[in-house]
């Protein structure tokens, strides 16, 4: 417990001494809804981060990380957060790629792709998501197809929801490489530059006004022969692999903004007396109450060896924080009152009205509630599955 | 008894209906949305000019064609359905009621005339939208002078006030009376767009900074009671709720178009029995939220006045519910798309964080109910 | 609107005048939860109710009603509720048996049975629900087979849920005349004596301790020849027809009953000091909302032409109401707090706890909640139907 | 930082369960419930007695297994699944907890020595179960004799009292102190048992008509403090949530159980997905209020006594929605079956109501939490 103890006064420090100067204008910026914010002051505090050993610090030591423990990483999570950290572009790298390669790469690819994510240079986003298989992973049409000469890979079709591609040097993309397979089979998991002919790159317009995501067209772009991840045909293992390696860790760091949230509309509400109101008083108290089960959730998650329950438990925690979140922001909105509709440079506000709208997205991206809720019941119940149909 | 609309309700509503579909279409929306424009300006000519759907509650001898809310609770729903950009509401809900409850005959004369003959679009600024009883507090305050009178102060938020042609606003005398000022666009006030999440009903702040103003401004019929605000706030709150229900119901007639459609493992989504109940139970909330409203028109005239009023607030609450549930649905089921700009659920979800906030919260009109029905004067 | 106002004071007049002596005793009394409560007193109570002229007073005066209009009928519905009438022990004769004979009954029939139910001697009730037919109708399992000597239907099998069976002189049952035939064929529709052999009844004890239903177990009961009402293999029609009967109208008076219970929870929470917490007060009005929205959703469904869109919002209504009252039952025990959970003789205190406890089956008789959906969503809103497993 | 059980704490789990799944059969709770009787005499004997759950958090000094609150939770728990007729959580988290807490060091070598050996099922009279804080109102006072005290009072509603072998009856003296006084079940006070709709868990009246004691029956040492049975009564609270959390487990199992077997439109109801949502749903709210629950546990002992009792509180208010929420769905789920006295919805949903009931309403809770969260003592 000392020990922990003794790393969180040296994350503190770190994060006191170095989110200073020019950096400081990153405070509590760049979260969900403005993932596309200050983004080029954003790359270079990964740089700076990584100066400092902050980046990847739960990867292996002999690949670059600190090979911290799951307590440890959690530590740093929840104090680079109460620090105000900004949102990580570094993420999708430092989470999955890297990990993925850690563990399927070969030699040559850890050896070009590692070194970028861990010194904050390279950026990577991630290309899963197509238009007609939102949740219907198994529908995949973009294809690849082998160029018999150079032994590289054509890729041609639409990926969708891609966080931050216009800001990333490198995307993963999953293809279907066997003409005429179907569903799981047949599939490739390649890593491919964006600034390449045949890759167009078109930002969504979100509900809040920014445009974190992005459409990617793939019009026989090109990924090299040796960029294969694993082998041809075996992309959905990989596939399914990298999501496996988001072990709930920074979801520590995620309730730490969450209780920042709710501290606002709090102070808020003092200040505008809707602290008076009965039903937002138990509203309140309801989010504290339901942050709070958030935490042990994730706790009881963390575990080594889960037991039956504490993995159906698991499952359940997207649906839950999501929820809470999404319903957060319409605290946040009621308690504002009339003034939550007009935008204004007031910080706060400005800080809670983009929950409010972003987290609409909460509850759809990464699995919607209705498939969570089948993956629950399924997966965790053991109810009869859904039949797919034939249309 | 029996509780239905007749043949002339029916005709009026089936022709609004047709109307609104074509005029106030989703790009006519964003025409409105995108740039930052205070309302449609084609629409707004139609339906006050050509349509006369501003004449409809007008009392005959005033021009109007003397309906009832029943009629206006019909256009109010369609218009809310197609989140048509125009200040019919402020105008005939807000404005018109409360001219007819406590103007002078001068000013029902003229400005209901007005109104009527789709001349003028009218606003009143509220001191506190927000509030349950808006006339509560009053935030001018009306000094006389030898020619008129001079009227200070600020009111944060009124709704559609760039576009209105008119202003009334109520103001404290020196005696403690509160009375009503009219204000024409070119009245010298300052008025201060505010740029708003739901870009579908323009908000501005009025600024009066000692505005001298003439004798003939003050059109109430001398000093406005409580009992006369409640009336014509009654007829405005039960407008919005209707507005409410039918944002409600173009949000889920969109919503069931997109789910028939829309292809994920092989099925439409609409053919998810988890999907069908979800919808299945938001038709149910419809069908309680449109009675509620449409039986708290057909007994406004009929009831007595205290029983109409928890009618109204109980409107309220449900139509405000169910149109934040009906956005938050649209949404959610649209999927990815639902949290785009490009697609429409996020203009009807701002819009019903918008209306829940205008004219008391639930919690607000539950809390009237109840202490009518505990006969206690409200929370102990 | 005077003519009804005279009517109404009609009704009311007679309600007093008749609804005493010996028969003060059934105010209020033999609702749901408790429809098996003084039977013999309830009985007679339809004889006087007979001798009155309120019975059937909805049907046309050539077969004994008075042909009441539908405004009548609630404004009847209104005040024999208002002034305590009790539960009806004739309800499934005068609203359902009558009426279909009357549409598509034999004149031998008519003649009959009409009579019986108007003069309040003879007593029906319902045979559709079996074990494995819950809410599935079509799933019906009891079969006739007719004795080629009599021209009588012999008729095995069980039927569930059969309210008031025990207290009943007759039954109409629906059951499988085609040998081999499934759904909706192949089904008939008889009207059977109960006091015979081959017949058994038993009670089923329900969770507020009563027994309002019953299962009844045929072993070779006989239908007689001339009581099948339509043709063989027509019974679905005429099932669905039956069902078709109940135009809504008694729900008005359903709704004074709601209303009476809505009063006595504001009552005992003024007594107990509930009604000083906000958030009691705030369910009170929430239900006062859905009881007035009740009231205009029925009123709305009984107009003769019905749109598209009344028919729809009148799918909504067993929905609504149903769990309407199931909440109601909660809030009245959540005002109670703990003496919810003593019986007492306390009369209005046992009325608010049998409520509470029998409002769990509003929700499940007569089409549970999750079939009302379907249908809202298939009838009410053209959505896919749910197909039918194989298993 | 991980939070998880030790390999002790799950063998502890693991052989509770099996062996509450044997011997609190749903025909034992019957034997309880349609006989009315107290409790079921031969579980609460193997538990005392032969498995010494009682001592399992006593501390050791008392002859206890010195184990903490967590242990507590998982009995608890599975108690509350099988609805175990037993008065366990009175014993163990009502009165122990409270001896231990304000009791003199007699009263705890004795009393919390024979809890801990099996030999002792106790509880408490507070004025006000229902309540809050149920030490805030005391409904018997204690006036001093030669000999002892003067008992004069009634409480109205006693669980577990017609089972208890010993009752502890918080009574006022003339200086306006608490004190605590043990009463064992022979010491002519008047219990009369109360007809309740949840058979499972008894309650009966106490009357103490001047009931004269001796001075050796009080058992504090020396004025019961606020903090003192606060203390005592997180303990209580935090048992009653895990008992309801396993209460809602069991329903939900129980209901899994039947839609998987039962068939309807040829398919079985655990296919329909509205269905299989709603479960999932619960399986989300269970692992919610689980975390909840245990968490709050762990960190009973180490974290401030403030934070913790408030996560206490949001423990009750989880825990009693989900138990409602899982009885109202097992009634529901099990279709015409579900509301009959054969199967056993219904004794779920009736001991939800009632556990509900006990030590304060969500409300209440939630009122404290929010009154924390904002710094000012309770609503303004």
């Amino acid at each position: 417990m000392s020990d922990l103890n003794a790393f969180r006064a040296e994350v503190r420090d770190w994060m006191n001494a170095n989110l200073t100067g020019k950096f400081a204008e990153l405070k509590f910026r760049g979260g969900s809804g403005e993932g596309d914010a200050l983004p080029d002051l954003r790359k270079e505090w990964e740089q700076e981060l990584a100066r400092g050993r902050w980046t990847c610090p739960g990867w292996p030591a002999e690949h670059g990380g600190r090979g911290l423990s799951v307590a440890e990483q959690v530590v740093f999570q929840e104090e680079y957060s109460r620090a105000g950290g900004p949102g990580r572009m570094g993420h999708i790298g430092e989470g999955l790629m890297g990990p993925t390669l850690i563990a399927f790469g070969t030699e040559d690819q850890k050896k070009r792709f590692l070194p970028g994510i861990l010194n904050g240079t390279e950026f990577w986003c991630q290309g899963y998501s197509e238009p007609s298989a939102g949740s219907d992973f198994g529908n995949i049409k973009t294809r690849a197809k082998q160029d018999p000469e150079t032994g590289d890979w054509l890729v041609s079709g639409q990926k969708v929801w891609t966080s931050l591609a216009h800001l990333s040097d490198w995307i993963f993309v999953v293809a279907r490489c066997e003409e005429g397979s179907v569903g799981r089979n047949g599939l490739i998991f390649l890593l491919m530059q964006l600034a390449q002919p045949g890759v167009e790159i078109h930002p969504i317009k979100q509900i809040g006004g920014g445009s974190e995501f992005n459409s990617v067209f793939f019009d026989g772009a090109r990924a090299k022969a040796e960029d294969v991840v694993g082998q041809p045909g075996d992309g959905w293992r990989i596939a399914m692999a990298l999501l496996g390696f988001e072990r709930g860790i920074s979801t520590l760091g995620q309730q730490m903004g969450f209780q920042q949230e709710l501290d606002l509309i709090v102070e808020i509400a003092k200040e505008n007396g809707a602290d008076r109101s009965p039903a937002i008083r138990q509203r309140v108290a309801r989010a504290w109450i339901g942050l709070r089960a958030m935490r042990y959730l994730a706790m009881r998650a963390l575990s080594d060896e889960p037991s039956t329950e504490t993995r159906r438990e698991g499952l359940a925690y997207k649906y839950h924080w999501s929820n809470w979140h999404r319903d957060l922001g319409r605290l946040a909105m009621d308690v504002l009152g009339m003034d939550g509709n007009v935008v204004s440079e007031y910080p706060r506000r400005e800080r809670l009205q983009q929950m409010f709208l972003f987290a609409r997205a909460d509850t759809i991206y990464g699995g919607t509630n209705e498939i969570q809720l089948n993956i629950i019941a399924e997966q965790g119940l053991g109810m009869p599955r859904e039949p797919r149909g034939k249309l | 008894m029996i509780l239905e609309f007749t043949p002339d309700q029916q005709m009026i509503r089936e022709e609004a209906e047709r109307f609104l579909r074509e005029q106030s279409s989703s790009q006519a929306i964003r025409r409105v949305v995108d740039t930052g424009s205070t309302h449609d300006v084609e629409l707004w000519t139609s339906i006050s000019r050509d349509l006369g759907w501003c004449a409809m509650a007008i009392p005959e001898e005033f021009g109007g064609l003397g309906l009832g809310a029943t009629e206006v609770a019909i256009l109010m729903e369609l218009a809310g359905s197609r989140l048509a950009c125009v200040p019919f509401w402020s105008t005939v809900c807000l404005a018109a009621p409360l001219i007819e409850s406590a103007g002078s005959d001068e000013a029902k004369a003229t400005y209901l005339g007005a109104i009527a003959a789709g001349e003028m679009a009218v606003t009143v600024a509220y001191a506190d939208l927000s509030a349950a009883d808006p006339s509560a507090t009053v935030a001018v305050q009306a000094a006389r002078t030898p020619n008129g009178y001079r009227l200070d102060g600020t009111v944060g938020q009124v709704v559609d006030l760039a576009v209105a042609d008119m202003v009334i606003v109520p103001a404290r005398l020196e005696d403690g009376a509160t009375a009503l000022f009219a204000l024409p666009s070119s009245g010298g006030q300052v008025v201060t767009s505010l740029s708003v999440i739901d870009g579908t009903r323009p908000i501005a702040s009025l600024e009066l900074p000692g505005l001298e103003v003439a004798a003939e401004c003050r059109i109430d019929s001398g000093a406005v009671t409580g009992d006369q605000f409640a009336k014509a706030l009654r007829f405005a709150n039960l407008g919005l709720a209707a507005e409410q229900i039918g944002a409600a119901q173009g949000a889920f007639d969109m919503t069931l178009a997109y789910i028939s459609e829309r292809v994920q493992f092989g099925r439409t989504i609409a053919s998810f029995q988890a999907i069908k109940h979800r919808c299945a139970k938001l038709a149910v909330d419809i069908a309680e939220a449109r009675s509620l409203v449409f039986g708290a028109a057909a007994a406004m005239g009929q009831a007595d006045a205290g029983e109409s009023a928890l009618e109204i607030c109980g409107a309220r609450v449900v139509a405000s519910e169910l149109q934040f549930l009906a956005a938050e649905e649209a949404i959610q089921l649209h999927g990815g798309v639902g949290f785009t700009w490009e697609y429409d659920p996020h203009l009807y979800f701002k819009r019903a964080q918008a209306s829940a906030a205008l004219l008391g919260s639930c919690e607000a009109h539950m809390d009237k109910i109840a202490a009518a029905m505990f006969g206690d004067g409200g929370r102990p």
